[in-house]
């Protein structure tokens, strides 16, 4: 269609594009691409707007019918017009076209189209879409049952989603914030700019923030007036003067997509999205943890369609977007233009599209009699006024040509267009009000919900709380600044509300034109139409929770923000009750999809969690020696040397050189607590089975921990170091929980007892040194002042002594390996120090360092429990620790402990396993079977908790819990281990393997 | 969510870990009733809607067992203790009621 | 220990002191510290005993206070940490030992922890990309005390001038993780290159 | 009550006129003056038992009341994974009757529910861990389930889209459950009510439960928004409200009510075929028919009635996501909410008699009774029936926390969020 002569002369390369207006900066050109294609457009405008400046409305296809859909608004309630924007590594899926900020070089590439996107071939699916109605599936794809997932499953799949993630890992950054601030203003339109204003001149902290990469809200998209001038300059006084005030904040293209508990809301920030790539170690989107102890909402309302027949062909646009386009962009949509309205607001798209040169066809209105304002724009523009008509229908495919118009009386014309602008009324953005469980407000007289039962510490400002009109959004806003600021102490202040028209917001509902043809569509992106409810309501999913899972409707990216509200105005019209009564689904966060990658920020790859780093690190790899992850813990766990073919021979060696030599091994990671007070020796008693009322000063013990429902938690050694100061040790893994438990017995269950609990786990830097010539080594370290021979320092003596010349140091006689052995303690900080000088002290004893792989070996060889049997399900009996419970005393865990499935004797119990062949190899995680009877549940003896390969027998060996295991030490039974394929033969003996009289130790 | 520890001042939810119940208090073990007070003290909750009192333990700051007053409906706070004055009945919203 | 053949090591292994424009980082591990808890019924004793020895008033809430030579950091409901310039073999473990004896339980923490100093004009906008506490000048003062987190890792922090300049203090073993951390945020804190 | 078959037939002829033959899938039921037996909750579980209550044990006069709309509680909102790879004697049988019934389930149901048997990996990321599965993999291939321990080349091959570059913690393995997967959600809740109401189940839906009445320390009925309503038996399926509804009767129940959150991506492209679990983060991740990635992680940790959680959560669940596949970094979250869950103190669930007679407790399933809807079903409706535990549940007893015999996969005691 010609456009209208009257328009004035337009750049060729962007036919839309406007001679001036909106905010775009014409004197920069740009390019880009769309499906290959290049096209050029400005700075300041969006991909959907420099796609209509070229003309181009078509810019994807539906997800289940392939239909043709084009741009249909100017924000983030985007249905359509999604795109895939970038490529490789940053190519990004499902991007909103009307979002997405354009630069130069930015490629864009339509999606759910095969080969192209005037050529689409599922578009079959559309003939077949009297069958792909709601909920088909449930009904079908059941015959033959194991076709589902061979067959009619992966063909679904196929067809699932819209765009392609990337196939690498994304390489932007990404970065978390968190701001603090008196009041957060969520939305920067004329409202949230009043209410950031009448806050900050109160003094207070503000932070305001909107989605948009230009403040000013509609004022902008309708052009509006402010004080006599153009809303855009009042705009940017109002920006200034915020911008000038130290505790103001302002974040532009930063939606906030949730409430939280506590004031608490999350917002996110696309830093670098509208550039190509983002700058050096900056990040592409920041997400910002809002902590405000006010919030105003003044987030606008977002307009509806009005259901029609074919309402989904390109060009068929929201007539608010098509005001953004020409105001904001600087673009006009279309030449002929249609416009279709139940309310005074849409009829002011006349105007505008009058003054951008636009031939509107004629001005719809479904209400019988002009309102005022009708009349007055007819008058002003002499437009062909359509009163108490409809649109029925649009015609046209990849671009909407035309729409017939049922008029008032019932008769049907057709009018040609290549534009139809329609409004339905504005929903207002009620979203965060319902994060925390609000219940939004039906009103009448604005036909939409309001925000409901507000969460704490919220206000409203604006078109959100259903003041409409421009002068009550500046009004509304100011109120809700000065307000919320009062509410925190500030001085009242009287702030001017800016002079701005009252426009009417006078509204008849109309949600669907009835007797339409072709498919009127309710949710654009997941192909809803008015059918699929009809056909919800026949089936029996009226409440609206169940109209919306079973037809999809609102789930799309675009979360139904331009659906909703119309589809349950359906569903009440078809069950004739009221939309009140009818109610609408509750909104979950995000209020905008927000990338994971910003989610996780900083906190992904190795960054995922922190590392911790044992003292002698540095010098464990400077050895080769190989690290393990333990926890956060990185733990040397072996120290190949050339020739060693795997671990486990560097592991045999390692157990040899301890079991006669000596090896050192960084001991560090265990949890260290020291407890004082008077009453330090009481509380141990209560949190320890055994009894540690006998422990002289000077000497340590081996301890068990129970949770109080009798179950094993922890073990460690208690050291006594003066009558009132305890040093205690905890496995690695519960460091934290065990201090946490500590901490939780001293303050809640006892806090009448003089106890004091510090860690100090990272003061110390400790070294097990262990074997035979283990004292020989240390006494090239110890200074000479402290005797440390067996008399002077026996099994279990701890002492506090200096090292290399005055270091104060901490030795303990202590072992897991089984042999002569001490662990050292000096001051972290001499960690690295002190372990170059172990290990030069111990080169003319041939040591060795050993790792966490030698250590377990040994602890296995001597039968001492560790993770793998304090697997938070045993009992001290079940490890045969029985005999350390206590009876007389109270701790932790003695009631529950003694329950009878407690002490159940049938329970699996703690022995040692060898293989039968003594060259078969071991693996924990087997089940025991007893031999001669089959490998089922029933039989099922318990299971291998630990193996290692023994140097000192030449041969693995094993723990585990066995049912009846010390009643049965001879006994052969099955290692059964099927998911390795593995069934062994082993001998059930003792759990100790080595120096079972345990002389070594006390040298 | 966002708790006022007494001695650090107001902190997100992740400086906290929650335990429970703060209702229940661990009983004499020399009962004669011993194990069945045990049961129900280490298993059986009341957990109804509305107000709870439960115990947190601010892990990241300064290790300080709470008692916090909560509704679980709503998720808003209304008094925030140490757990070490409630236990010895000094809670200052404990005198009030005394 | 200037006769001992033990010489200290850095927990850190690339955070050099860098100052680039409107922020200054450095590391700092030559202190002495201790931490110490009163005993119970002792918290008033304690303190009297600590204003006799250094003239100063142990804080009763998140602050820290500054004596001659010493630094006293509230740690915690009746705890606080002690730190002081590790110099002529001063030893707070020990000295406190001394001066507190009876009233309060002491612990050696010079090698627990490192700190951290982060000052400059754009100190409270890196440091609010980990730490998620109210840094704003009216919130946390020179000598307020946090003990939260940064970017998972535990801090200890306090504001030592009004710079601002920062101290945090973490665990000793997570150095190189934090370092590695805060050097992220620096560099996407100071203007980008080009 | 409707009764036509659905199959591609039925659907192809509904398309000749316009779908306009279609009948509701289930009656929206008024409530009559009594039952034999009233279940308390429209959920999976309270759907299904009286599906088997009708089918399977004849039981004529049913009916379901729900407070809301059916479907609406945790069943239809959950990350709809099922499996059987239990660890511990108490829960394995139990867990693979179920799947094996989600395997019969659409055929039985007439209702596409598509049960999809996509594989459920659990990956490991140390030795101690790969240990931990193999026990586990063994204790399933004791009981007939199929379990296989994966080496990481093998995991490479089938996952190639996770981070085996540079994580923090590495993948070194994983334990793949073949026949789990997934199951669509609000089609489990709709199947068996239409099915159920087919048998002549009464499905009263805005109707709830605020007392029961209690005779000669009898249950005689239950006090609704719809005025009371007699039983002869009343059957307890309330999942996160357990604790709530059983106290109306004087009940204490070892159970915490707890947030669990869970999280869907806008639609991409199919590229996940099957479920992953990360062994070392708080995350586990399928993808959905229509394409969105549906993750969820940890709880939230808190007692909560109310369905929804907070933000550290959500950061700690894509913190996750991202350290196993940082290629969806730019993929976006969509939408995310939560569930209560009903906590118990082991985490295993219970269904039993309570210790007042005529009332019947199916609760703690935690955030794992989804998959176990059909044998949940199948189990009380055989404990209702018959007043006998159905043998496969014997261990579900609610006085197993007095004896002592706790059935506690995870080992981490009484402290029902760490379940
Ligand atoms: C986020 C999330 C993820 C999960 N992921 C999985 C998973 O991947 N795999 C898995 O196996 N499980 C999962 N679960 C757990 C699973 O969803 C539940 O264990 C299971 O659905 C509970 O049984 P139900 O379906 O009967 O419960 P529900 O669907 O919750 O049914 C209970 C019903 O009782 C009704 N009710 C409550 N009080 C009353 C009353 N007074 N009167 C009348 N009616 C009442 C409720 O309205 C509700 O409809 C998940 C749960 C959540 C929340
Ligand atoms: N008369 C009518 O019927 C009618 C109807 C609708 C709108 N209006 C016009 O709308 C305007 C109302 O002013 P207002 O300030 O209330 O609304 P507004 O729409 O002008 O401004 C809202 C702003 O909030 C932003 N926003 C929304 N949600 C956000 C979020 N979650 N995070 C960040 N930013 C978000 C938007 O980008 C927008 O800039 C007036 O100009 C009025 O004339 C009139
Ligand atoms: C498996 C699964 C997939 C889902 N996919 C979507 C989706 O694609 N789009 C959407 O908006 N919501 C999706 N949801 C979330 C639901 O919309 C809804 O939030 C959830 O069922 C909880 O209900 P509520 O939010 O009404 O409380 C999905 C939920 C589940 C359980
Ligand atoms: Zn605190």
């Amino acid at each position: 269609m010609a456009r209208p002569a009257n328009s004035p002369s337009r750049d060729p390369l962007q036919p839309q594009r406007l001679s001036n207006g909106g905010l775009v900066d014409r004197s920069r050109t740009i390019e880009f691409t769309f499906d290959g294609r290049t096209y050029k457009g400005h700075p300041g405008d969006t991909v959907a707007s420099a796609l209509l400046a070229n003309g181009i409305v078509l810019a994807g296809r539906s997800f289940k019918y392939h239909r043709p859909r084009g741009i249909i608004s100017a924000g983030s309630e985007e249905p359509n017009a999604l795109l895939e924007l970038r490529t490789g590594a940053r190519r990004e899926p499902n991007t909103k076209a009307t979002v997405a900020e354009l630069f130069d070089g930015l490629e864009a590439t339509s999606q759910n189209r095969w080969p192209s996107l005037d050529f689409d071939v599922m578009s079959v699916n559309s003939l077949l879409s009297p069958i792909f109605v709601a909920g088909f599936y449930y009904k079908t794809f059941m015959w033959p049952a194991k076709f589902w997932e061979k067959l009619y499953e992966p063909a679904i799949r196929r067809a699932a989603g819209l765009g392609r993630a990337a196939d690498v890992a994304d390489p932007d950054l990404y970065e978390k914030v968190t701001a603090h601030t008196d009041v957060l203003v969520i939305g920067g339109g004329p409202a949230g700019l009043m209410a950031a204003l009448a806050a900050a001149r109160s003094g207070k902290r503000v932070v305001i923030v909107d989605e948009q990469a230009a403040l000013g809200g509609r004022a902008i998209d309708d052009a509006a007036t402010i004080d006599g001038r153009p809303a855009r300059d009042w705009v940017r006084a109002a920006e200034e003067e915020l911008a000038a005030r130290p505790d103001v904040t302002i974040l532009r293209r930063t939606a906030v997509f949730g409430t939280y508990d506590g004031g608490t809301y999350a917002a996110i920030e696309r830093v670098a999205d509208h550039l190509p790539q983002p700058k050096d170690h900056h990040p592409r989107q920041r997400l910002w943890r809002i902590v405000a102890k006010r919030a105003v909402l003044a987030s606008g309302a977002t307009e509806r369609p009005i259901v029609f027949g074919d309402n989904d062909r390109p060009g068929v646009m929201l007539a608010g977007a098509v005001r953004s386009y020409i105001n904001r962009y600087g673009v006009v949509p279309g030449d002929n233009v249609v416009v279709f309205t139940n309310n005074d607001y849409g009829a002011t798209t006349v105007t505008d599209l009058i003054r951008s040169g636009a031939n509107v066809v004629a001005l719809v209105d479904s209400r019988p009699k002009p309102s005022e304002t009708v009349s007055r724009i007819a008058s002003a523009t002499g437009i062909k006024l359509l009163n108490g008509a409809v649109v029925t229908r649009a015609f046209g495919k990849k671009r909407v040509s035309g729409v017939t118009v049922r008029t008032q009386t019932g008769a049907e014309v057709k009018l040609l267009c290549d534009l139809v602008a329609v409004s339905g009324g504005w929903n207002p953005n009620i979203q965060l009000t319902t994060h925390l469980g609000g219940k939004p407000a039906w009103n009448d007289r604005l036909q939409c919900f309001l925000p409901g039962a507000l969460p704490p510490s919220m206000s409203l400002g604006g078109s959100v709380a259903g003041d409409f009109s421009l002068h009550k959004a500046l009004s509304g806003g100011a109120a809700a600044g000065a307000s919320a600021v009062a509410l925190e102490g500030a001085k009242p202040i009287t702030i001017v509300v800016p002079q701005a028209a009252d426009e009417s917001d006078a509204i008849t509902p109309l949600w669907r034109v009835e007797d339409h043809a072709g498919k009127a569509f309710v949710d654009f992106q997941n192909d809803v139409s008015d059918k699929d409810i009809e056909l919800a309501e026949r089936e029996g999913f009226r409440a609206v929770e169940h109209l919306k899972r079973y037809t999809t409707l609102g789930m799309a990216t675009d979360q139904g923000r331009t659906a909703n509200v119309n589809a349950l105005a359906i569903m009440a019209e078809i069950t004739s009750r009221t939309i009140p009564q009818t109610g609408i689904t509750i909104a979950r966060p995000p209020y905008v999809p927000v990338a994971l990658g910003a989610l996780a920020g900083h906190h992904r790859g190795k960054s995922f969690k922190p590392t911790r780093l044992p003292p002698s690190y540095k010098w464990a790899k400077e050895q080769g020696g190989v690290c393990v992850e333990t926890g956060l813990w990185l733990r040397p766990s072996y120290f190949p040397r050339k020739g060693e073919k795997d671990w486990l021979d560097t592991a045999k060696r390692e157990v040899n050189t301890v079991r006669s030599a000596v090896g050192i091994c960084d001991v560090s990671t265990l949890g260290k607590v020291d407890v004082q007070g008077t009453d330090a020796g009481i509380f141990l008693d209560r949190i320890y089975m055994n009894n540690l009322k006998s422990l002289p000063i000077g000497k340590a013990r081996y301890g068990g921990m129970l949770r109080e429902d009798g179950v094993l938690f922890d073990d460690g050694t208690i050291a006594r170091f003066g009558d009132h100061h305890y040093f205690i040790t905890t496995t690695t893994a519960n460091a934290v929980r065990a201090l946490q438990h500590m901490e939780y017995c001293s303050q809640w269950l006892w806090p009448e007892l003089d106890v004091q609990i510090i860690s100090a786990t990272e003061q110390w830097a400790q070294y097990a040194v262990a074997g035979p010539k283990s004292r020989e080594l240390l006494q090239k370290i110890v200074d000479p002042a402290f005797d440390i021979s067996d008399a002077g320092f026996p099994y279990l003596q701890v002492g506090e002594i200096t090292v290399c010349g005055g270091i104060k140091a901490r030795l303990f006689r202590l072992s897991f390996s089984g042999e002569r052995a001490y662990e050292i303690g000096v001051p972290a900080r001499y960690g690295d120090a002190l372990m170059r000088k172990l290990w030069e002290a111990g080169r003319e004893f041939g040591a060795c360092a050993y790792g966490t792989e030698a250590l377990g070996v040994m602890r296995i060889e001597k039968g001492h429990i560790s993770g793998p049997e304090l697997n938070g399900n045993t009992t001290p009996h079940d490890v045969g620790l029985g005999g350390m419970v206590s009876k007389t005393k109270d701790f932790i865990g003695r009631v529950l402990g003694a329950r009878p499935g407690m002490l159940d004797p049938n329970r699996p119990s703690l022995v040692g396993f060898r293989p039968v062949d003594r060259s078969a190899r071991l693996r924990s995680g087997a089940h025991f079977i007893a031999q001669g009877v089959e490998a089922t549940a029933e039989n099922d003896d318990g299971y291998m908790t630990s193996v290692a390969y023994s140097p000192s027998n030449g041969h693995w060996i094993g723990l585990g819990f066995l049912k009846h295991g010390p009643s049965r030490i001879g006994e052969i039974v099955r290692a059964y281990d099927p998911v390795r394929g593995g069934d062994t033969l082993v001998e059930v003996v003792k759990p100790v393997f080595v120096d079972q009289e345990g002389v070594r130790v006390r040298g | 969510m966002r708790i006022a520890c007494p001695y650090c001042g107001e902190r997100s939810l992740d400086e906290y870990l929650y335990s429970g119940d703060a209702t229940v208090r661990r009983p004499d073990f020399a009962s004669p009733t011993a194990q069945a007070d045990f049961v129900k003290y280490v298993y059986e909750r009341k957990n109804s809607p509305g107000q709870h009192r439960e115990l947190w333990y601010h892990a990241a700051g300064c290790h300080a067992w709470l008692v916090v007053t909560r509704d679980v409906s709503t998720h808003i706070i209304t008094a925030v203790e140490p757990a070490k004055d409630v236990a010895l009945g000094t809670a200052s919203s404990m005198k009030d009621t005394a | 220990m200037a006769d001992s053949t033990l010489q200290p090591t850095s927990a850190f292994s690339h955070l050099e002191p860098t100052s680039l424009p409107g922020i200054a980082i450095e590391p700092r591990e030559n202190f002495t510290m201790a931490s110490f808890a009163a005993g119970k019924g002792r918290l008033e004793a304690l303190a009297a005993a600590i204003r006799e020895a250094y003239g100063v008033e142990l804080p009763r809430r998140p602050q820290r206070v500054v004596g001659n030579g010493i630094v006293f950091v509230w740690l915690g409901p009746d705890q606080w940490l002690a730190i002081a310039e590790r110099t002529n073999n001063r030893d707070l473990e020990v000295e406190l030992k001394q001066r507190v004896a009876g009233l309060a339980s002491v612990v050696d923490q010079s090698d627990g922890r490192v700190i951290v100093r982060v000052s400059g004009p754009l100190a409270r906008e890196v440091l609010a990309k980990g730490v998620p506490i109210d840094l704003h000048a009216d919130t946390f003062g020179v000598n307020a005390v946090a003990i939260t987190h940064a970017s998972h890792i535990g801090v200890i922090m306090w504001q030592v001038d009004a710079a601002p300049t920062f101290e945090l203090a973490m665990f000793r073993s997570y150095a190189d993780s934090f370092a590695h951390w805060l050097l992220e945020a620096v560099a996407s804190t100071v203007p980008a290159a080009a | 009550m409707a009764s036509e078959h659905y199959s591609i037939f039925s659907v192809l002829r509904e398309a000749l006129r316009g779908h306009k033959g279609w009948q509701p899938q289930w009656r929206d039921a008024a409530p009559q003056k009594d039952y034999d037996v009233v279940i308390v909750g429209g959920g999976g579980h309270g759907l299904a038992t009286a599906f088997y209550l009708a089918k399977v044990y004849g039981i004529k006069r049913i009916a379901v009341v729900e407070k809301g709309w059916i479907g609406g509680g945790n069943v239809g909102r959950n990350t709809t994974i099922v499996r059987s790879n239990y660890l511990l004697p108490g829960n394995i049988p139990f867990y693979e009757m179920s799947l094996k019934m989600w395997e019969q389930l659409e055929q039985e149901l007439n209702y596409n529910a598509m049960v999809s048997q996509r594989g459920v990996l659990n990956l490991y990321h140390s030795d101690a861990q790969r240990d931990a599965f193999a026990r586990r993999g063994n204790s399933m291939r004791l009981h007939g389930v199929d379990a296989e321990l994966l080496d990481q080349q093998a995991v490479r091959k089938m996952v190639p889209f996770l981070n085996y570059e540079n994580g923090r913690f590495p993948i070194h393995g994983g334990l793949l459950q073949r026949r789990g997967g997934t199951v669509r959600h609000d089609a489990v809740a709709w199947g068996y009510a239409r099915a159920a109401d087919q048998l002549g189940v009464d499905i009263i839906q805005n109707c709830e439960v605020r007392g029961f009445r209690i005779e000669d320390d009898k249950v005689v009925g239950v006090e609704t928004t719809r005025g009371f309503i007699g039983a002869k038996k009343v059957g307890l399926a309330v999942a996160g409200s357990s604790s709530r509804v059983a106290a109306m009767a004087g009940l204490r129940l070892p159970i915490e009510s707890h947030v669990l959150q869970a999280f869907v991506t806008e639609a991409i492209k199919p590229f996940i075929d099957c479920v992953v679990t990360f062994g070392a983060g708080h995350f586990y991740i399928s993808q959905s028919d229509k394409g969105g990635l549906v993750f969820g992680g940890d709880l939230d940790g808190y007692n909560s009635y109310a369905q929804r959680g907070n933000l550290p959560v959500v950061e700690d669940v894509c913190e996750g996501g991202m350290a196993l596949m940082p290629r969806i970094g730019r993929v976006r979250l969509l939408r995310h909410w939560g569930g209560i869950m009903d906590m118990s103190m082991d985490g295993s669930p219970i269904i039993d008699r309570t210790p007042v007679p005529g009332l019947y407790l199916n609760a703690g399933w935690c955030y794992g009774g989804f998959k176990a809807t059909p044998a949940s079903g199948l189990c009380f409706a055989h404990l209702l029936a018959s007043d006998t535990t159905h043998k496969t549940a014997a261990a579900y007893r609610l006085d197993r926390f007095a004896t002592g015999h706790a059935i506690d996969e995870k080992g981490m005691g009484p402290q029902p969020n760490l379940h």
